[in-house]
């Protein structure tokens, strides 16, 4: 038996390290609060910038107005929050189930070599500049469409390019979150001989559904933000569009098309677009916040 | 037992099992070969700019000719400044919304729903802010400096998504057995929780890098168009991917060497990720075993 | 020893349209050779951009693409280094040679829709139209008397390479675009034709002469009238001196008899 | 009590007793390590047999190679041969998930999936085709009574099963199990996270499994009293030179009263049971 | 034996022993939902407390409580009073860390850190100011010895501790908590993941600790036969109402052949130890 001189052994520490976590839950709130300063900094900015156009035309211009033509005093934005809209949703409906079955392939499917020369490549695709998707899908994509249904540039495009955009997000987010999934779980349901495919949808993807949630945001916000490659590829008329074929604006291709050009009331409209824009983000993020407690 | 790695492949299968683990190759090849189509246009027009001169010389006629060594430096400058503040920042807020406040707290959940609403902020709009912001108020200018702050506040939320993800999934036992041993929350964490949270931590820095070398609209505001070899981190400095939207959509006969400069930018890439995981699999390593 | 007032007259910010943007960064590295010591740092971001910057002193000199308006004459000084001209563009492959006016306004305005009711294949007609506030669009608009809002495009687009990409790729297109960039990858390759306007060819030549009805000039405004640095450099970008670059960059320099020099 | 009467009724059909399952110098290795060599015997068909010996000597081990969980495990690699009826386990041809249906695991540490308490035993039914839901909630029923289970949960059945306790963990595991009637239970050390109580209920569930439903029984235990109470075979594995043994196979009988092995005889009696 | 000797000194003390740890009207809950309710009771100096009972009635949930793990759990809160000589442990200003150093824990799971197995015992003890390495090393062997692992692990003391048998890990986890010499263990069925070999090493260990150096043990054990052999005290806590209670606690001698209680008397007779 280890006879201790128990007094030497364990000194009396120093003042630092009994405070040591008390030390680190500050230093964590202090970084923390610079992260939130910084959402209400940009909050308060967008609100600076657009008050001119809103104090002057109200909030309901932006939604009752004959169109878009701030060059003529209309403002609305009606047409391109289905643009934005309806871009997100189709990419996020395509990107999320391609990417989780990327992330359960590297896992579960692939032998190691595949599986690290795939991510690599997924996590290459994340870095591609958004530049060279729109101009891939500018001289690609869109003469193909055109040949399907005239003009080419249109919500599918859109759609299709944003797919490719924000799949790598939703992948690399799902595989960090099945690298986490317990393997007794795996060997107990081996061990009753269940199906990989049940086994995956019954266990797996349950267990790592925080971490999918989490994948899901995250593409969705880049989905809503993404700008230029949409602007190359999406058409950009001011319309609610009848089908996929049509070409539509999002706002964040307003913002950009228009802003280098936009004086007073009409860059005022612009930064209007860019609080909608966000609005239509806090709404997600509380229906999202919702759906989290409801599963939890 | 360690069972981490676990692979269905090697079980073999049956019926309709069969049939879905073909749909697991399938997707797989296409979004492969998808990539390998952009990826191979980007090679195909660029391999033939690539050579030591593109990388040491500075670009002539607006970027038709001569090489992008000004702008390289000045977007590795820009993506170090991003991710010296963004990655302490991040990180901490992760661990703190992580470890230190409980899954139902209000303050964590407002917390976190505002950083899914930053994620989704348009870059431009960043670009708009950091102007007003950094470059205004804060008297930075045109600036890497204002370009690398702008930056780090777009990956932030991409960061701590992802790191706390990686640290909410290890196993609570492990906070619990080195709880039972006196060990202060702070040597937990360093010693245990973020090895084991590495791989989170990894994706979001891949994501966060991607996302910041990849930006184009936010930096046009903040850190400029100046294709100058920058002096110090308070010049103006051109990107490569604005360098790439430059030469692609506005100067006319631009389009060889946009991608010639694509292509650099997929090797910085390449080389960033790999350094990358191999700091963090050391990491992890170094504190694990 | 210099003092830091002697190095702040050294350097001289431009800001403002994207245009503009090369062709200034161009003529800065050359005066930067020619006076050593003195940076030049050119921005871009719009003409918008330009004209604020350049209002709230951030920039010492804003650059737009086209010239001012009416109400802006009071404001600023302006004076402009080279000419752009506005060609309308169709893939090499569509039959049809030329279009008048008339033929252009309607189709702008949806009145024609298929290439077959002016002579081409049948084939529904994509019009490429460009972003509200553009000076492209503005000059498109007052040369066929159009508003914007009886434009029915099928596509809208931002920069120059944008409407060439797009038309260049879509067999049944028609859009508008700088002459010099069309023609310049016209001779790269690119499968476009530029048609002419009013009777005019559309051509760097006919720009010069004075001939070609659609053109603009860009143009460096100043707050005040230019002195010191501010007024060295824009009488250099005004010069023969740069007249290479202005070619290089696919635009037209100012006939010496238009042009408005410092006072 | 039951068990003496199916001992000695078993003892005197050994001769005629088929075996079930024929192991053949097995062996097993982590990273080209040994964990246990050479390992041959024959398990008779519907019989107990117990697997005893130190820690780390490879009885855990030597249970997963029996229905090929071992493939799961990242470098580890399993020779020898293994023949269940005409079917050889170790042939890569093997379709592993009918043999794992066949052959049922319990796990030393619960593992119960992260899913209610129902869903756990009703999920791997139905991936197992039993479509009709009301005849999914008798077995449930059926199973959860069999481990003595179903008077504690019939009201929390839509709870998260990681909430139980460590030994309804335990018995909510073997429950989900029998509900898929295998012909083969391993089982290791099923009862070391159980009270007494249910560790009784569980052993009489083993032999009740073995007379009434003709199972054949592998299982690991480190409690000899346990061995002895239920198995009618028992195997003692041991380390030697870092690698684990088989040191002795034979009747209980004859293992616990009158072993062949020094070690054998060392272990039944020198310990504190 | 040294346990008889000890026992029997120890029972004629128990009058004049000092209570070490006195517990008062205890209860936790899980979400609201009480795991058990109103335990008061005190735990004498330098003593072995085993506590036993059915699964589910809430042993381990106790456990917790007396180091303020149940901190850590999310929804998790304690009521009551703890006294551990002049602290309060339950009040909010008690200093957690230090506390647990005094009071060391070793779960029914064994859980080793995913770090190497030398890494296991030097991490905590460098984190409690051991700073020389030398010292630590000789701390690992010590402690690896007294739990009998010494032998096993030497020459792979720089492997990762989860390649671990079930057995092993939990012996390590008991000597890393050794390797801090808190001053009471708590132990959760620290026995159930382990031979009888290494079982009854642990059982040594804790007997030699209570004895030759003064630590005070809780230990909850399914096994009757052990708490007989080592307790000086025994609890016996029952679900009553789906909410655990504290049945009876009287020394173990009393408690084995004399309880008071008609459900300490069933269970100590009637079931298969
Ligand atoms: N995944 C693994 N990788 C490497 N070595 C392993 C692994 N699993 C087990 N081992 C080693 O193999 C040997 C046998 O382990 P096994 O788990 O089969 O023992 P056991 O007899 O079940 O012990 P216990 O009674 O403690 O459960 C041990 O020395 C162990 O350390
Ligand atoms: N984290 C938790 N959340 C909710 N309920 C829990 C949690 N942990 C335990 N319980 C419940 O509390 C009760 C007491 O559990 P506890 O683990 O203390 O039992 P135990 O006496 O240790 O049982 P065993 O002998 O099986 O380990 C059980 O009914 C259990 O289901
Ligand atoms: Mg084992
Ligand atoms: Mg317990
Ligand atoms: O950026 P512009 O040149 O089109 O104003």
């Amino acid at each position: 038996m280890w006879k201790p001189k128990t007094l030497s052994l364990f000194p009396l520490r120093n003042w630092f390290k009994y405070r040591k976590d008390f030390l680190l839950v500050w230093l964590l709130r202090g970084l923390s609060a610079i992260a939130g300063i910084v959402i209400l900094l940009i909050l308060g900015f967008l609100l600076r910038e657009a008050l001119p156009v809103l104090e002057e035309v109200g909030i309901t211009a932006f939604f009752r107005d004959d169109s878009w033509n701030p060059g003529e005093k209309s403002y609305n934005l009606v047409p391109m929050i289905w643009g934005t809209g309806l871009t997100m949703m189709g990419a996020v409906l395509l990107a999320t189930p391609l990417g989780i079955v990327s992330a359960l392939f590297c896992h579960y499917y692939a032998p190691m070599p595949i599986a690290s020369l795939y991510r690599r490549l997924i996590e290459l695709l994340a870095g591609i500049p958004s530049v060279v998707y729109g101009f891939w899908g500018l001289v690609v994509l869109v003469p193909l469409i055109n040949r399907l249904h005239p003009p080419g540039t249109s919500l599918l495009a859109g759609i299709a390019v944003l797919t490719l955009m924000i799949l790598p997000t939703i992948t690399l987010v799902a595989d960090a979150s099945f690298a986490k999934v317990p393997p007794e779980y795996l060997m107990g349901a081996a061990a009753m001989g269940l199906s990989s495919w049940g086994t995956i949808w019954q266990i797996v993807i349950p267990s790592a559904k925080s971490g999918l949630f989490t994948g899901v945001i995250l593409e969705t916000g880049r989905a809503i933000g993404e700008t230029m490659a949409v602007l190359m590829v999406c058409g950009n008329v001011v319309q609610t569009p009848d089908s996929i074929f049509d070409p539509v604006r999002t706002l964040t291709a307003n913002i950009a098309l228009e802003m280098a050009y936009a004086l007073d009331n009409h860059r005022s409209a612009l930064f209007v677009s860019g609080l909608l824009l966000l609005g239509v983000i806090i709404v997600l993020a509380i229906a999202a916040e919702l759906v989290d407690r409801e599963a939890s | 037992m360690n069972l981490s790695g676990l692979k269905m492949i090697r079980q073999n299968q049956y019926g309709l099992d069969k049939v879905i683990s073909l749909f697991f190759w399938l997707v797989p090849l296409i979004v492969t070969s998808l990539f390998i189509w952009i990826l191979g246009d980007i090679i195909r027009g660029g391999i033939g700019q690539l050579n030591w001169a593109f990388l040491t010389t500075a670009p002539l006629d607006t970027g038709r000719q001569g090489g992008i060594a000004p702008i390289l430096v000045s977007t590795l400058l820009i993506l170090g400044v991003c991710l010296a503040v963004s990655l302490p920042i991040g990180i901490g807020t992760a661990i703190l919304l992580a470890e230190f406040t409980p899954n139902h707290n209000w303050f964590g959940r407002l917390v976190r729903r505002s950083l899914d609403v930053l994620a989704g902020v348009p870059s431009i709009v960043f670009g708009l802010f950091g102007n007003a912001f950094f470059a205004k108020t804060l008297g930075l200018g045109f600036s890497i400096l204002s370009g690398g702050l702008t930056l780090a506040c777009m990956v932030l939320p991409i960061l701590i998504r992802a790191t706390e993800t990686g640290l909410s999934a290890v196993p609570q036992e492990y906070r619990l057995s080195s709880a039972s041993l006196g060990i202060s929350r702070t040597s937990t964490l360093w010693h245990l929780l973020l090895p084991a949270a590495t791989p989170g931590l990894l994706v979001g820095l891949v994501l966060g890098i991607g996302r910041a070398i990849a930006e184009t609209a936010a930096l046009i505001f903040t850190s400029g168009y100046v294709d100058r070899m920058p002096t110090s981190l308070l010049d103006s400095g051109r990107s490569l991917s604005i360098h790439i939207f430059d030469l692609s959509m506005n100067v006319t006969g631009g389009d060889a060497n946009a991608y010639g400069s694509a292509l650099v930018l997929i090797l910085i890439l390449l080389l960033i990720n790999a350094i990358a995981s191999y700091l963090s699999g050391k990491y992890s390593k170094t504190l694990k075993v | 020893n210099q003092n830091s007032a002697n190095l702040e007259s050294n350097k001289l910010t431009l800001t403002g349209s994207s245009t503009v943007a090369p062709l200034a960064s161009e003529i800065a590295k050359k005066f930067e050779a020619e006076h050593p010591g003195v940076r030049i740092d050119v921005q871009t971001g719009g003409s918008s951009r330009g004209l604020a910057d350049a209002t709230q002193g951030l920039a010492d000199i804003g650059m737009i693409s086209r010239a001012l308006k009416d109400s802006e004459t009071e404001q600023f000084q302006s004076y402009a280094i080279a000419q752009d001209g506005i060609g309308i563009i169709l893939e090499s492959s569509n039959p049809v040679q030329s279009l008048s006016n008339q033929q252009v306004v309607d189709i702008y305005q949806g009145k024609i829709n298929n290439w077959q009711e002016v002579g081409g294949e049948d084939a529904p007609i994509t019009v490429v139209n460009k972003a509200e506030g553009r000076s492209t669009l503005e000059l498109f608009l007052k040369y066929f008397q159009l508003t914007n809002s009886q434009i029915q495009a099928d596509v809208i687009i931002g920069d120059n390479q944008q409407g060439i990409k797009t038309v260049s790729g879509n067999q049944n297109a028609i859009g508008y675009v700088s002459i010099g960039a069309a023609e310049r990858d016209i001779s790269a390759g690119v499968p476009l034709k530029l048609l002419s306007v009013g009777g005019v060819e559309a051509s760097t030549e006919t720009l010069q002469d004075g001939s070609f009805p659609l053109s603009r000039p860009l143009t460096l405004v100043t707050k005040e009238t230019p002195s010191g640095l501010t007024k060295e450099f824009i009488e250099f970008a005004q010069s023969e001196n740069v007249h290479d670059l202005v070619e290089a960059q696919n635009f037209v320099p100012i006939s010496p008899q238009k042009l408005v020099q410092v006072p | 009590m039951t068990k003496s009467i199916h001992n000695n009724l078993d003892r005197h059909k050994i001769a005629e007793i088929q075996p079930l399952m024929q192991i053949h110098q097995l062996s097993l290795f982590y990273n080209q390590k040994p964990a246990f060599k050479d390992v041959t015997l024959s398990i008779p068909q519907n019989s107990i047999t117990a697997i005893v010996g130190a820690s780390g000597c490879g009885k855990s081990s030597f249970l997963i190679c029996l229905n090929r969980l071992s493939d799961l495990i990242p470098g580890c690699t399993v020779s020898g041969h293994i023949q269940l009826g005409t079917l050889n386990i170790l042939s890569p041809k093997a379709n592993t998930t009918a043999l794992r249906r066949r052959i049922g695991t319990i796990f030393q540490k619960p593992n119960p999936f992260p899913m209610s308490i129902k869903k756990n035993i009703t999920f791997p039914l139905k991936e197992h085709g039993v479509k009709d839901s009301q005849q999914r909630h008798n077995i449930v029923e059926q199973v959860l009574k069999d481990v003595g289970l179903w008077s504690e949960v019939k009201d929390r059945l839509q709870d998260n099963a990681l909430t139980l306790s460590g030994g309804q963990k335990q018995r909510l595991c073997i429950a989900r199990t029998l509900a898929l009637q295998p012909e083969i239970l391993l089982m290791d050390e099923p009862c070391s996270a159980l009270d007494p109580i249910s560790s009784g209920i569980v052993e009489d569930l083993i032999l009740r499994l073995r007379q009434k439903y003709n199972y054949t029984i592998i299982i690991v235990t480190h409690n000899l009293a346990q061995a002895k109470r239920i198995a009618d075979y028992t195997a003692l594995f041991w380390v030697d030179k870092g690698c684990g043994r088989l040191i002795e196979f034979a009747p209980a009988e004859q293992f616990f009263n009158a072993p062949n092995n020094e070690l054998t005889k060392a272990y039944v009696n020198g310990i504190k049971g």
